[in-house]
């Protein structure tokens, strides 16, 4: 985490949302906020744009999609030679057609599941920035439990009391500068 | 940004049907009525079509007239309308069960629609004295055919009629005791109309769920008596809801154009559009997992049903013969254009264009693919009842003409009514208790 | 016949191709069971004693179902079809479609084969079989205190079939046509063909191989043969009008075809005889007409 | 602005604070053991090593003859465990899934315990394909993996190979979707622990949290996630018990083959789940003092859904029955009569009344708000649906198409031995999660009292807590 922070510390959600809008209207940046759980409409304060996770989500799919279609129809339909001696021909299995294309259903659309969900959620981490073990750093050890925080970057700002003045009229029970 | 820009005033509008309303729905009626007629001039003088045989056998001969078509597209159009309707009613009742309180604003729009299934009655009644033509079992005698025989208990004309009255009258009931109750709260306010709606929900959600399966197997399924599936009733269902809730975002985009319903906001028509969504996918599994299953074991008691839909797909497909012995099939190649077309426009397209936020609640996009979807559910049922009440795929001019002339003529009565109940009511229920959620309504991030 | 799927069959193959074929003559099948023996003696079917056989887990590749008619509660005057069973090698197997690991297919001389190194034993094609004739192995029946048989001893194991593998437990096992005879005979026919060019497809005479079951029918009630050959005797027997599958509604396009057994009756049995051949009649009845 | 209508029922009964909601939901997982906890989790674990893995062990090494099992009938308690096992651990995903897309709050506060239960009846069902194998050391052949064997990879046509693709997929996604949520609530637990100094535990939780400190736009971009896997998880929830049904359904039995197996098969996991999560939540919510959480509202809905599931798998039964009739064929006709009047009828009625029946009870407000009933009545659910599976496998398979093979099926000590054996381990699992996991959503359920809009300013006493705490 940067240093040199501006942190506003409330008890209440709704005092967050009030500092945050004034702090807002005011066109001070906001650096981040840090709530026990998350609130909506807190993103058009802090100009959070929406992720593109979803879309990312998407391309997964269709990641997945491919690949199944590829392997069975590969495997099935006898096209699939990967070379080392590996690979496939057709066999007639009871009768059906090589490239039952209705029996790929159910595979085609688990494999678009397994690998939208999955892929989703790796890049979910990577851009957050989240990894087993990593070590977590806190403003307040309370900030996942029950008080709320606002963080401004004291680089980016200047008149820096006014700010905080502010920050204490709208409620914040603490208001002080990281170093 | 969520919230809709509107005057407090305006939760009191009414809807006015005159002017410009009135006026296209008669223009749809005369256009109709026009394209009917000359669709039966023009089948009326066509040689009639051949014997056919592959759905009768060596039964006695059953002529395919210009009349056939009449009835079959008569049960096609009906059928569609009244699903619409249908339709509406279980969003209301199922909503109501789920509590939710986000469509109060909407629900005046899907109560004048299940006010449409009076008049789709009618359509039936009228249909009873036209079974004759369509349903083999209707027209057939007993002895020629052992398997229908077998099934006579259930396909006999005073069983049909006798059990379809019986569903009018509780569906009829139903929608004539939730709109009551409706109104009446409107009058009166209180929570007491609201404590009263649940049981009715409740009631007529498992009388529903018991009826409307055997209506399918009534009206539609026993048109090929030999055929059975269990899935039946549920993939009807999968399809009329979502017709129903096509024409729902339909009419609120229609009226919020003509400046009514400016309380709705983007959230509404979003959910709306995610239910859109919702049974779109619903309806392409129940779709597949028949197609699949049938496919699969490849029993041929089961398999003509799809031999006739999709036979001819040897051609759309490069495979070579599908139907190896089964010689007429090629005679029913042309459904299987719309086979394929069907889950295309029915669940690929709505699936693509419903899937971002966006568009779910932009009317400019959606209103497009309402037309595709209510234009690939009509061609659903077609698939449902053509092959099996006229037989061999006959794709004449006049033929189409007189579906479209059956199509538009009964849009142009539905929108009739439709308008016209609105028209009765408020159009916001404003001593529904959940009026104030629906007002603030918002789907959230996503 | 009424079908979703494109077929493998190619009337150009006929003459390069085998297509394996049996027919059972009922009216021939007098039920003495030597062929069930004979399927033992040939394909090492194992013994598994009185308390398996009464939970149904017989070993037997093949077995002799009866048809009663008549007057069943007086035992004296009944009617009886036997109708010897085993797998029909059908070309549309529901037991091959649903084997995950492709244990089951079909190879190109129309055999519905087992592989039972890649078995893996779901039993699903057990389940999936409409004629019930596959077999699973319980336990290890060779080599096994419980199953103090023929297999578990040295002087029993002296008369096993050498050119068929004792299976091993947790596989299914089934009738394969003798498929050890079938390969002999072909590979003998492709040594004889000498070096021509035919020689690859080179098939062996008609009647030149027996399966086990046919060698020990003493009425001659099983003959076994090519499809593809039109003027092989099997050929003629499955175009005779007696011929009949088992199970035609369920499509499985069995590759064993049985010639439904004819009686002289008084015309006062007529009624009994008809329902005596129920299972033919009845396809016919059933068959669907659309 | 989020606005509560009045007629709706509070989901959060008698909490004010969110610290409150913190306390009391940590509090289990703080305290030291308690000899009851002891002893039944050493009875689960006990019956899970002696019938679920010393049976399994015995089984591999006899063989499956020391199941009941026979030429006719190749399945019995094996695959009916597995469905059953699996159609359990359909109610956490739907809750967690399919209630968050339909906006049903409700699911805050049960959905952490239901998805726990979701994933162990996943691992007990996973165990059911892999022993019932003949050689279940082979499995491995199922796996699409290149290899030199020509097309020997895996067969693309069989139910069982979507089984083994949508059963991972299901279990893989929802342990990602459990875990996901329980993320900030580790965080939680860690900056708990640290602040009451104990070092290990916070930083085992530590670890698990993944470093989350709760920033606005990373929970901006988890709360999208989480809503884009609940609607994949639906469609998937769905899909895994129709796969589950197309085991039977695409094969040529008669009373297997059916085309409304799918959706039919769902409705009834949803049911079986939900009351299992019926049966767990009354117990835990005694047991953990969660009244305020897991309010009467809670257990009135899920009796709700129960009626409703039921109700569609008595329309399915009827419908199959009827449509058995309708068929005119004669080996449908035939297993359907089978079924209700002949050797397996007992366990078609208790299927029938359990399943169809006795839900309807629910119908009246008192049995819905009696625990005791609820409880009673849950536990049917769970006996009419194992029955279900039992009925569909059995009975079919037992009489079909040629009579000369018609044979009855007896299990044996071993098979009731193994499914018991899977309680042990389901339970065993549940109450290591209830002991050492948060059982139910913090975070949501903080959401939860946002609700009513509180005057906003310092309440004077917190901030004198704050000036002690610091």
């Amino acid at each position: 985490m940067k240093s040199n922070l501006i942190v506003a510390k409330f008890w209440n959600p709704d005092t967050l949302m009030d500092a945050l809008a004034e702090v807002h209207h005011k066109g001070i940046p906001v650096y981040d906020c840090y709530t026990p759980f998350p609130i909506h409409g807190i993103e058009q304060y802090m100009d959070i744009k929406r992720t593109r996770l979803t879309i990312a989500s998407f391309i997964y799919g269709l990641l997945g999609l491919s690949a199944a279609l590829l392997l069975m129809a590969g495997v099935n339909g006898g096209a699939l030679d990967l070379g080392w001696d590996i690979k496939s021909w057709q066999i007639d299995v009871g009768g059906k057609p090589y490239l039952a294309w209705v029996d790929f259903v159910p595979i085609a659309f688990e494999l678009t599941v397994l690998f939208a969900a999955h892929g989703m959620v790796i890049t979910f981490f990577i851009i957050t920035g989240y990894y087993p073990g990593k070590k977590a750093e806190l403003l307040d050890d309370r900030q996942t439990d029950d008080v709320f925080i606002m963080t401004i970057d004291a680089d980016k700002v200047v008149r820096h009391d006014e700010i905080k003045q502010i920050l204490t009229e709208k409620g914040a029970f603490e208001v002080k500068t990281t170093a | 940004m969520e919230a809709a820009h509107y005057k407090p005033e305006q939760l009191n509008e009414r809807f006015e049907f005159s002017g410009k309303f009135k006026k296209n729905v008669i223009y749809l009626l005369i256009i109709g009525v026009v394209f009917l007629v000359t669709g039966i001039l023009l089948t009326l003088n066509a040689p009639a079509p051949a014997h056919d045989a592959a759905a009768h056998g060596e039964h006695a001969a059953h002529e395919v007239t210009w009349y056939t078509y009449f009835v079959a597209n008569f049960l096609l159009a009906n059928t569609f309308y009244f699903r619409i309707g249908m339709g509406a009613m279980v969003f209301l009742m199922f909503t109501w069960l789920g509590g939710g309180g986000w469509n109060t604003l909407i629900r005046r729009i899907s109560e004048a629609m299940t006010q449409y299934v009076y008049v789709a009655f009618v359509g039936f009644i009228i249909l009873f004295f036209m079974l004759d033509e369509i349903y083999e079992w209707a027209y057939l005698k007993e002895g020629v055919d052992a398997l229908i025989d077998a099934k006579r208990a259930f396909l006999n004309k005073g069983f049909f009629i006798g059990s379809n009255l019986v569903f009018f009258l509780i569906w009829g009931g139903f929608i004539y005791m939730m709109r009551k109750l409706s109104l009446q709260e409107d009058r009166e306010g209180g929570l007491n109309t609201y404590n009263k709606t649940t049981p009715l929900a409740a009631g007529f959600i498992i009388t529903f769920a018991f009826s409307y399966s055997l209506f399918s197997i009534d009206w539609l399924k026993s048109l090929e008596p030999h055929w059975f599936s269990t899935i039946y009733g549920v993939y009807v269902f999968a399809g009329t809801m979502v017709t129903s809730f096509s024409v729902l975002y339909l009419l609120i985009v229609i009226l919020k154009r003509n400046g009514y319903l400016a309380y709705v906001n983007d959230g509404h028509l979003h959910d709306v559009g995610k239910f859109m969504f919702g049974f779109s996918v619903f309806w392409a599994y129940i779709w597949v997992s028949q197609l699949l299953l049938i496919w699969y074991s490849n029993v041929p008691e089961e398999t003509f049903y799809y031999v006739r839909r999709m036979g001819g797909s040897n051609i759309v497909l490069g495979g070579k013969s599908w139907f190896e012995g089964y010689e007429d099939s090629h005679e029913y190649m042309g459904y299987a254009f719309f086979f394929f077309f069907n889950i295309i426009v029915n669940f690929v397209t709505p699936f693509l264009v419903l899937m971002t936020r966006d568009a779910k609640r932009t009317p400019v996009i959606v209103y497009p693919l309402l037309f595709l979807m209510l234009l690939g559910h009509w061609n659903d049922l077609y698939l449902l009842i053509m092959p099996g009440a006229v037989g061999k795929y006959e794709g004449s001019f006049g033929n189409i003409l007189m579906q479209l002339g059956f199509a538009l003529t009964f849009a142009g009565v539905f929108l009739g009514v439709v308008l016209n109940s609105l028209s009765k009511a408020a159009l916001v229920p404003k001593n529904n208790p959940f009026l104030e959620e629906s007002l603030h309504h918002s789907t959230g991030v996503v | 016949m009424i079908t979703l799927w494109d077929s493998h069959y190619k009337e150009e193959n006929a003459n390069r191709l085998i297509r394996w074929v049996m027919a059972i003559d009922l009216n021939k099948c007098t039920g003495c069971g030597a062929c069930v023996v004979a399927c033992n003696a040939e394909n090492n079917v194992p013994v598994v004693g009185k308390k398996e056989i009464m939970t149904h887990r017989d070993m037997h590749w093949m077995r002799i179902d009866r048809y009663y008619s008549g007057d069943l509660d007086n035992a004296e005057n009944v009617s009886v079809v036997f109708q010897p069973m085993m797998c029909q090698h059908c070309a549309n197997a529901p037991c091959e479609t649903v084997c995950p690991v492709l244990a089951t297919v079909h190879t190109s001389d129309g055999l519905n084969s087992m592989s039972y190194n890649r078995c893996v034993g779901t039993r699903y094609c057990a389940n999936n079989c409409p004629y019930k004739v596959r077999r699973f192995n319980w336990f290890k029946y060779h080599n096994n205190e419980n199953f103090d048989f023929h297999q578990n001893n040295p002087l029993g194991k002296l008369v096993l079939n050498p050119d068929v593998t004792v299976r091993f437990r947790g596989v299914m096992e089934k009738c394969s046509f003798c498929v050890q005879r079938l390969q002999d005979g072909k590979l003998r026919a492709k040594v004889n063909a000498k070096q021509t060019d035919a020689g690859a497809f080179a098939k062996p005479k008609d009647g030149a191989i027996k399966t086990a079951c046919q060698q020990t029918c003493p009425t001659g009630a099983i003959v076994f043969g090519d499809l593809n050959d039109p003027e092989s005797e099997v050929s003629k027997l499955f175009r005779d009008e007696r011929a009949f599958t088992a199970l035609e509604e369920v499509k499985t396009l069995p590759s064993v075809s049985y010639l439904t057994r004819i009686r002289n009756q008084k015309a006062d049995e007529v009624k009994v005889n008809h329902a005596e051949h129920g299972h033919k009649e009845e396809e016919h009845t059933e068959k669907h007409p659309s | 602005m989020h606005v509560e209508a009045q007629v709706r029922a509070k989901l959060l009964t008698n909490t004010e604070q969110y610290s409150q909601i913190t306390d009391d939901i940590a509090r289990p997982i703080e305290a030291a053991p308690n000899k009851e906890w002891l002893f039944w989790t050493t009875i689960s674990a006990i019956v899970m090593t002696v019938c679920c893995f010393g049976l399994i062990g015995y089984l591999l090494w006899e063989g499956i003859g020391v199941w009941g099992l026979n030429t006719e009938v190749g399945w019995g308690f094996d695959i009916t465990n597995f469905v059953f096992w699996v159609g359990i651990g359909h109610a956490g995903t739907l809750i967690s899934a399919v209630l968050l897309l339909f906006r049903q709050t409700w699911r805050n506060s049960i959905n952490r315990s239901a998805e726990a239960m979701t994933i162990f009846a996943v691992l007990c069902a996973a165990i059911f394909p892999g022993i019932h194998a003949g050689r279940t050391w082979d499995l491995i052949w199922f796996a699409p993996i290149p290899n030199t064997r020509g097309t020997l990879w895996a067969n693309f046509n069989s139910p069982l190979l979507w089984d083994v693709f949508a059963i991972t997929t299901y279990l893989t996604v929802s342990l990602v979707f459990w875990y996901l949520g329980m993320i900030p609530d580790f965080a939680t637990l860690r900056d708990r622990f640290t602040r009451k100094g104990k070092d290990v535990a916070a930083g085992i939780y530590g670890a698990l949290s993944f470093g989350w400190e709760g920033s606005a736009r990373n929970w901006s971009r988890y709360e999208i996630i989480s809503l884009i896997l609940a609607g994949l998880c639906t469609p998937l929830v769905l899909s895994v018990h129709s796969i589950v049904s197309m085991d039977f359904a695409t094969s040529v039995v008669p009373g297997w083959h059916t085309t409304i197996f799918p959706p039919y098969f769902v409705a009834g996991a949803i049911f079986s789940g939900f009351g299992m999560v019926q049966t767990l939540l009354i117990v835990m919510r005694r047991i953990y003092k969660l009244e305020n959480y897991i309010t009467m509202e809670h257990m009135e809905n899920m009796a709700k859904v129960v009626i409703a599931t039921g109700t569609t798998v008595g329309l399915a039964y009827m419908t199959e029955f009827f449509v058995a009739w309708y068929s005119g064929s004669f080996f449908e006709r035939y297993v359907f009569i089978n079924r209700a009047f002949g050797d397996y009828a007992w366990a078609y009625w208790i299927m029938f009344s359990c399943n169809v029946l006795s839900p309807q009870l629910f119908w009246s407000k008192k049995i819905r708000t009696s625990m005791t009933a609820t409880f009673i009545l849950s536990i049917f659910v769970n006996i009419g649906m194992w029955f279900e599976r039992f009925v569909i496998i059995v009975t079919s398979l037992h009489h079909d198409y040629v009579p000369a093979r018609w044979a009855n099926y007896t299990p044996t000590w071993v098979e009731f031995g193994i499914f018991l054996g899977t309680f042990g381990l389901f339970f065993t699992c549940f109450f290591l999660f209830s002991k050492f996991l948060p059982v139910i959503n913090m975070f949501e359920v903080k959401t939860l009292l946002h609700r009513p809009k509180k005057p906003s300013g310092i309440p004077e006493g917190k901030k004198d807590e704050a000036v002690h705490a610091h």
